[in-house]
């Protein structure tokens, strides 16, 4: 199934909550509302004809100039069927959905697919999103007592960790953006 | 050795005996299993057919940090593992020594401009008495480090420093 | 640990309250005990920490703690040009630095537009073959080690030493490699290396035989791993797991067949599964698919499968370029992209994310072991004390890929 | 403050045992003073201890039956009876010096020699004297068995596993590695857990430690050289290797580690697992020789390699198998090594254990290897008896000459030794070669299979034996025992020749791939 029909059942299920869609380029993928997201998600999952049942990857992204967070859900779907042979038809897709930077606010979809647990515990660490109803959102990767999101484009970094120096070379080797 | 330490000049007997000591010492250093990253798949190397790091009597890998003698940092190091390192070098009973293996533990590596979370070297966190450099070290390397960590154990002396004289001196 | 952290792990574990108070009610109860296995273990395969609550040998719950190996990979692949962040892929992945330098290249030449001449897309495919057999070869032998047979782990690197002697000769490192590059590969081949490599495939061959005679068909070691951490089909593709996971469980799912890159369409193989007990080559009883042992199994197939490929590689290694033109300063353009590649462990996908610069805006990467390890919670339920090392070590986890 | 401000501990603190202040300073003198020898010739020194030590516990009755002999000729060609000791009197003492030169004056020795000889000789007519000697003679073997097992093992694994194991270590294939090993671990800090129950956790080595030493006092090395020949040695044997487990336990407990109390616990399960099965295959044994005697068993094997006890009826060649599937979880080594299995209790029982105490632990745990391979070398195979029947020895004499070959060639101590070693590498073979088992997998094994099966075992031993009474079974036994024998033969040769052939091939080790060789690499 090709991106362009993916996008045309969306729009027809869910209408305004579906609500740009890009097929060309390197990575066809609609953007969703936030609210409207799970609903989306257990559609996606659900539908006979889409199917997606895996959860690839979710990408938490930083658009800083337009003070926005944004995650990509990379799905695909594949056939359950026991050794199935390898004419299977699979499709993927992508679903980007946004959200506010000061207040980012996304609901959970652990309970769509449970491997979105971690990447969501992922994304609340390194990019600050919170994840409502999510069954455990803790830090994942850092330590818990760590300050600031790292991925932010606007991340200070930490100068000293219990004790332990970091470099003072900072200002030499600010990043980029 | 502190009960012997420092009370002696260096005599006949005194050097017999780190001879001996620092012999046996020197001749049996344990590493306690104990891999970060990258580095310990180059340790695990180090101790495996090829290079076989047993044949210097170091091959005796202790899982509990209790029975080691070594502690081969092999990786990087993070802030949420600096504190584990601690105590694991806390839980080694002395005499111990700490090799810092691959660049990350020698001063960060190649995370030092940007990694956020890398300790920039595990000196800030327990003492090293041999550095490793590479990324990460071949096992010829670690072999070498082990080598050199003999002869720091062959100079250990149990006799009056300089320095402890120069005091005795002053006082 | 002490009590408070205990606690705090229950509070946040609502379930794990209702599974006590469930146990109240029970005439006998015996105490739990909350025991911290790692971060410094022998069986956790770097610096996995995993918190058991316990009764007696019985584990009640097991819950994965990560992140003591995090080297903000992300980060820095947001401040470097593909080609200076192509290290730092060997690194996170350190078993498999070859297939990780290909998934990021693959990715970024998505993203701009690059062709691959044929020679190097050959090149690439030989390596990154190698480097799943050695990247195999360590996690047999270190599950070996997990069981308790040290010799196994010893044979596996002794054929592994190998490989990084032919990996050696081509590009001068023995573990971080760092060859696979932006549009092709870094240099070409030197001369007699391909011979070098059918002796080394000639040799290899019937070294898995002995493999299979010392450990994978071994009595006990069926004993220990048949039938423990079953995982269904369905809940593979709910947790995401991929690679040999997901083929144990007896879903023939392999992205080089079912998205080929780098002209993996070309050659010929199959896709191993597990299979049921009794099965033609399979041990005749005390097994299940998606078991451990079938886990295990799996990548001993897909070694044999990938000398396959690489015998075909070779024998058909195009002359020609081996790299694009221009590699560095490649302009991204305004555009993202997501590419997942079959890693030794599962796929390993890349977001990049350009903004009309040399450098990318956003790089997002897809840990293997990080889908598969989050599985732990689920499988390590009401099993042995022995069986976590059983269940860890056949996930086969990295936990530079882990914490990225 | 924060946690990472100081981060190393000042050496002030470092706490040392007495004991080991004590070996340091002995341990390192006597070093120094053999250090010229040592480091000239190790191979040499090596093999001139081992060699040695097993003479000496050979070598003791020896000397005192000549002792004996001279003082007692001597003492009736002069007409003197022996003094009856009485306490208070003179004679408690033993003969004089006094008296002594004479008689060996008398006995054919020069006179100055006699004079040099009377006071050496004059404590040895005491039985205490005597057993203080033979017991430090058993002490260095027992201290020299672990020892030497343990480079033996680093070299067996690295034969096994395509290396070469110690190599640096004194020069000749690393044979110091253990001499340097047991220094630096008496050199240890000696580490005593805060929160460790600290008595308890001080004497638990000392509990595993002794009785492994105390079953070698039981041991016969052959005939009259046993330092207390017990009616029940057996029963002791297993007693003591039964309390050696208490010593796990208690210090797996002591420790107060959560892994520790895993091994322990799993070897408190364990033992109550194999013991069973364990005592029941010795049963065997015992009820086709009829005594608990181990020297009169071994007596009883002296006919050659057919007459051993393994080889007598169908039951006791399995209860062979079963005893030394039983005795590897005794002594706690793979595939039955769960209190200290590496991969899932890091370090099992001793994780808490640093320095001495550990290698206390370690020196244990390998005496105990060597004392149920000597138990089944008494029990199944022979004893002391080499395979030649020794009745062909009968005709040679008792000249010096003769009574040495006999010895070499029809059985004494070097024989028992070697055999007890033959078992301790079989069991570092299995260790290196299998994985290890679960627990449960462990009792179901012991319990449900094991000890089923030696009760059968045990029944059908005794039926056999009952109807050894009637004269055409008899036949018909020593024909089966004659088929066993073959089986066994074959056994051993393809022990000997697997090890032989895997000794010989590993030594032409995996090299690399040719790569250095390639232009442009």
């Amino acid at each position: 199934m090709v991106p362009e029909e993916i996008c045309l059942i969306l729009e027809k299920q869910f209408g305004d909550a579906v609500q740009s869609t890009k097929v060309e380029g390197g990575h066809p993928h609609a953007v969703v509302a936030a609210d409207r997201w799970p609903e989306v998600a257990l559609f996606l999952r659900d539908d006979p004809r889409l199917r997606f049942n895996l959860l690839n990857c979710i990408s938490s992204l930083d658009l800083l100039a337009d003070n926005k967070l944004a995650c990509v859900y990379d799905l695909s779907s594949l056939p359950l069927d026991r050794g199935t042979a390898l004419i299977i038809e699979t499709h993927l897709f992508a679903v980007r959905v946004v959200t506010d930077r000061d207040e980012p606010t996304i609901p959970s979809v652990a309970r769509v697919w449970p491997t979105a647990e971690w990447h969501e515990r992922e994304a609340y660490d390194l990019m600050g999103i919170r994840f409502e109803n999510h069954p455990d959102l803790r830090r994942i990767l850092c330590p818990d007592d760590w300050v600031g999101h790292p991925l932010r484009k606007d991340y200070e970094f930490p100068l000293e960790y219990h004790g332990i120096p970091a470099t003072t070379e900072y200002e030499l080797t600010n990043p980029r953006h | 050795m502190s009960w012997i330490e420092n009370r002696f000049e260096e005599g006949l007997i005194l050097t017999s005996l780190d001879w001996a000591i620092n012999w046996g010492r020197s001749n049996s250093i344990w590493p306690v299993t104990f891999g970060l990253a990258c580095c310990a798949i180059e340790m695990m190397a180090t101790g495996a057919s090829r290079f076989d790091i047993d044949r210097f009597g170091a091959g005796a890998f202790r899982p509990s940090p209790r029975q080691a003698d070594l502690m081969i940092v092999a990786g990087t190091v993070t802030y949420k593992m600096a504190s584990r390192v601690k105590r694991l070098y806390n839980q080694m009973p002395e005499p111990k020594w700490v090799m810092a293996m691959g660049a990350c533990t020698v001063g960060g590596g190649p995370y030092f401009k940007h990694g956020y979370h890398v300790v920039k070297g595990v000196d800030l966190v327990v003492p090293v008495d041999v550095y490793v450099p590479g990324c990460p070290p071949r096992p010829e390397s670690l072999l070498e480090g082990l080598m050199r960590l003999q002869d720091k154990i062959r100079q250990e002396t149990r006799a009056k420093s300089e320095a402890s004289r120069a005091k005795a001196a002053v006082v | 640990m002490n009590k408070a952290m205990g606690e705090t792990i229950l509070e946040s574990q609502p379930d794990l309250l209702i599974d006590i108070d469930r146990r109240e009610q029970g005439d006998l109860d015996t105490e739990e005990m909350l025991v911290n296995m790692g971060p410094q273990h022998p069986s956790t395969h770097g610096v996995l920490r995993i918190v058991l609550r316990t009764d007696g040998e019985m584990i009640q719950e097991a819950i994965p703690h990560i992140g003591y190996l995090h080297r903000c990979a992300e980060k820095i692949g947001e401040n470097l040009q593909p080609y200076q962040f192509i290290p730092y892929t060997d690194r996170m992945d350190y078993l498999a630095g070859m297939n990780n330098n290909q998934a990021y290249a693959v990715a970024v030449e998505k993203l701009a537009g690059m062709e691959v001449p044929p020679r190097g897309q050959a090149i690439r495919v030989i390596m990154a073959e190698l480097n799943r057999i050695a990247s195999h070869l360590v996690s047999l032998g270190c599950y070996g080690m997990d069981m308790g047979a040290f010799t196994p782990f010893l044979y596996c690197f002794r054929e592994r030493e190998m490989i990084l002697d032919l990996f050696e000769a081509a590009c001068g490192a023995r573990l971080t490699y760092s060859y696979l590059t932006i549009g092709g590969v870094f240099q070409d081949l030197p001369e007699g290396w391909v011979e070098q490599c059918r002796e080394f495939l000639d040799y290899f061959e019937p070294k898995i035989d002995d493999y299979n005679n010392l450990l994978s068909f071994n009595h006990i070691f069926i004993k220990r791993t048949g039938r423990i951490g079953t995982i269904s089909p369905e809940d593979v593709v709910r947790w995401g797991l991929t690679g040999p996971l997901i083929r144990a469980s007896g879903i023939r799912w392999d992205l080089r067949k079912v998205t080929p890159y780098d002209g993996y369409e070309q050659y010929d193989f199959e896709i191993p599964i597990g299979e049921p007990a009794g099965s033609d080559g399979f041990p005749a009883a005390g097994i299940e698919v998606g078991d451990s042992w079938n886990r295990y199994f799996v990548r001993v197939l897909e070694m044999e499968q990938s000398v396959r490929i690489i015998r075909q590689a070779l024998d058909r290694l195009p002359e020609g370029d081996f790299r694009a033109k221009k590699v560095t300063n490649v302009k991204l353009p305004d555009d993202e992209v997501y590419v997942e590649i079959e890693n030794p462990r599962g796929q390993l996908g890349f977001y990049v994310r350009g903004d009309g610069s040399a450098i990318p805006y956003r790089v997002k990467s897809r840990g293997p072991s990080f889908c598969n390890l989050s599985i732990t919670t689920h499988v390590c339920r009401n099993c042995l004390l022995a069986d976590i090392p059983a269940i860890i070590g056949s996930i086969d986890v990295v936990m530079g890929e882990v914490d990225r | 403050m924060s946690q990472f401000s100081v981060p190393w501990k000042p050496r002030s603190e470092v706490r040392y045992g007495f004991l080991s202040r004590v070996i340091i300073a002995i341990a390192a003198a006597i070093y120094a003073i053999f250090k010229p020898v040592v480091s000239r010739f190790p191979g040499l020194v090596a093999w001139a201890v081992l060699i040695l030590s097993c003479l000496l516990v050979w070598a003791h009755a020896v000397i005192f039956d000549y002792v004996d002999e001279t003082i007692l000729r001597a003492a009736a060609d002069q007409d003197i009876t022996r003094p009856v000791i009485q306490f208070g009197s003179p004679s408690t003492w033993g003969y004089a010096p006094s008296t002594i030169e004479p008689l060996l004056a008398g006995a054919g020795m020069g006179s100055g020699f006699a004079s040099l000889c009377k006071y050496a000789l004059w404590p040895l007519q005491f039985i205490i004297v005597r057993d203080l000697i033979i017991l430090a003679a058993l002490f260095a073997l027992f201290g020299l068995v672990p020892a030497y097992a343990i480079w033996w093992e680093r070299k067996v694994a690295g034969r096994i596993q395509s290396r070469t194991g110690p190599m640096r270590v004194g020069g000749w294939h690393g044979w110091a590695q253990s001499l340097a090993d047991g220094l630096k671990l008496v050199l240890k800090e000696d580490l005593v857990p805060d929160e460790a129950d600290k008595p308890l956790f001080r004497v638990a080595p000392y509990l595993a430690l002794i009785p492994a030493a105390l079953a070698f006092v039981a041991l016969p090395f052959g005939v009259g050289w046993v330092f207390r020949e017990l009616d029940v040695a057996l029963v002791f044997i297993l007693a003591m290797l039964g309390i050696e487990v208490v010593g796990v336990i208690v210090g797996g407990w002591a420790s107060n580690n959560k892994w520790s109390v895993y091994g322990a616990m799993r070897e408190a399960c364990q033992m109550v697992a194999y013991e069973i099965p364990m005592g029941m295959a010795l049963l065997v044994p015992i009820v086709c020789a009829g005594t608990l005697s181990l020297r009169e068993i071994g007596e009883m094997q002296s006919g050659g390699w057919f007459s051993w006890l393994a080889f007598s009826n169908p039951f006791a060649f399995i209860a062979f198998v079963s005893y030394v599937i039983a005795s590897l979880a005794s002594v706690k080594r793979a595939p039955f090594d769960l209190p200290e299995s590496e991969s899932e209790l890091v370090a099992g029982f001793h994780t808490e254990y640093s320095g001495y105490r550990w290698g206390i632990f370690f020196l244990a745990e390998y005496a105990a290897m060597f004392v149920v391979g000597a138990l089944a070398s008494v029990l199944f195979l022979g004893g002391w008896n080499s395979p030649l029947p020794s009745s062909w020895a009968a005709s040679w004499g008792d000249g010096w000459i003769a009574r040495i070959a006999e010895g070499i060639l029809f059985g004494g101590p070097l024989w028992f030794i070697a055999k007890a070693f033959g078992f301790v590498y079989l069991q570092m073979w299995l260790r290196w070669t299998l994985p290890r088992i679960r627990i449960d997998q462990v009792l179901y094994a012991c319990v449900q299979v094991l000890l089923p099966l030696t009760m059968l075992l045990l029944i059908g031993t005794a039926l056999w034996v009952w109807a050894l009474e009637s004269s055409g079974f008899a036949v018909f036994s020593s024909i089966v025992s004659v088929i066993l024998g073959l089986i066994g033969l074959v056994f051993a040769f393809g022990f000997l020749g697997i090890a032989g052939y895997g000794f010989y091939n590993q030594r032409r080790l995996v090299g690399r791939l040719n790569t250095d060789l390639l232009s442009g690499s």
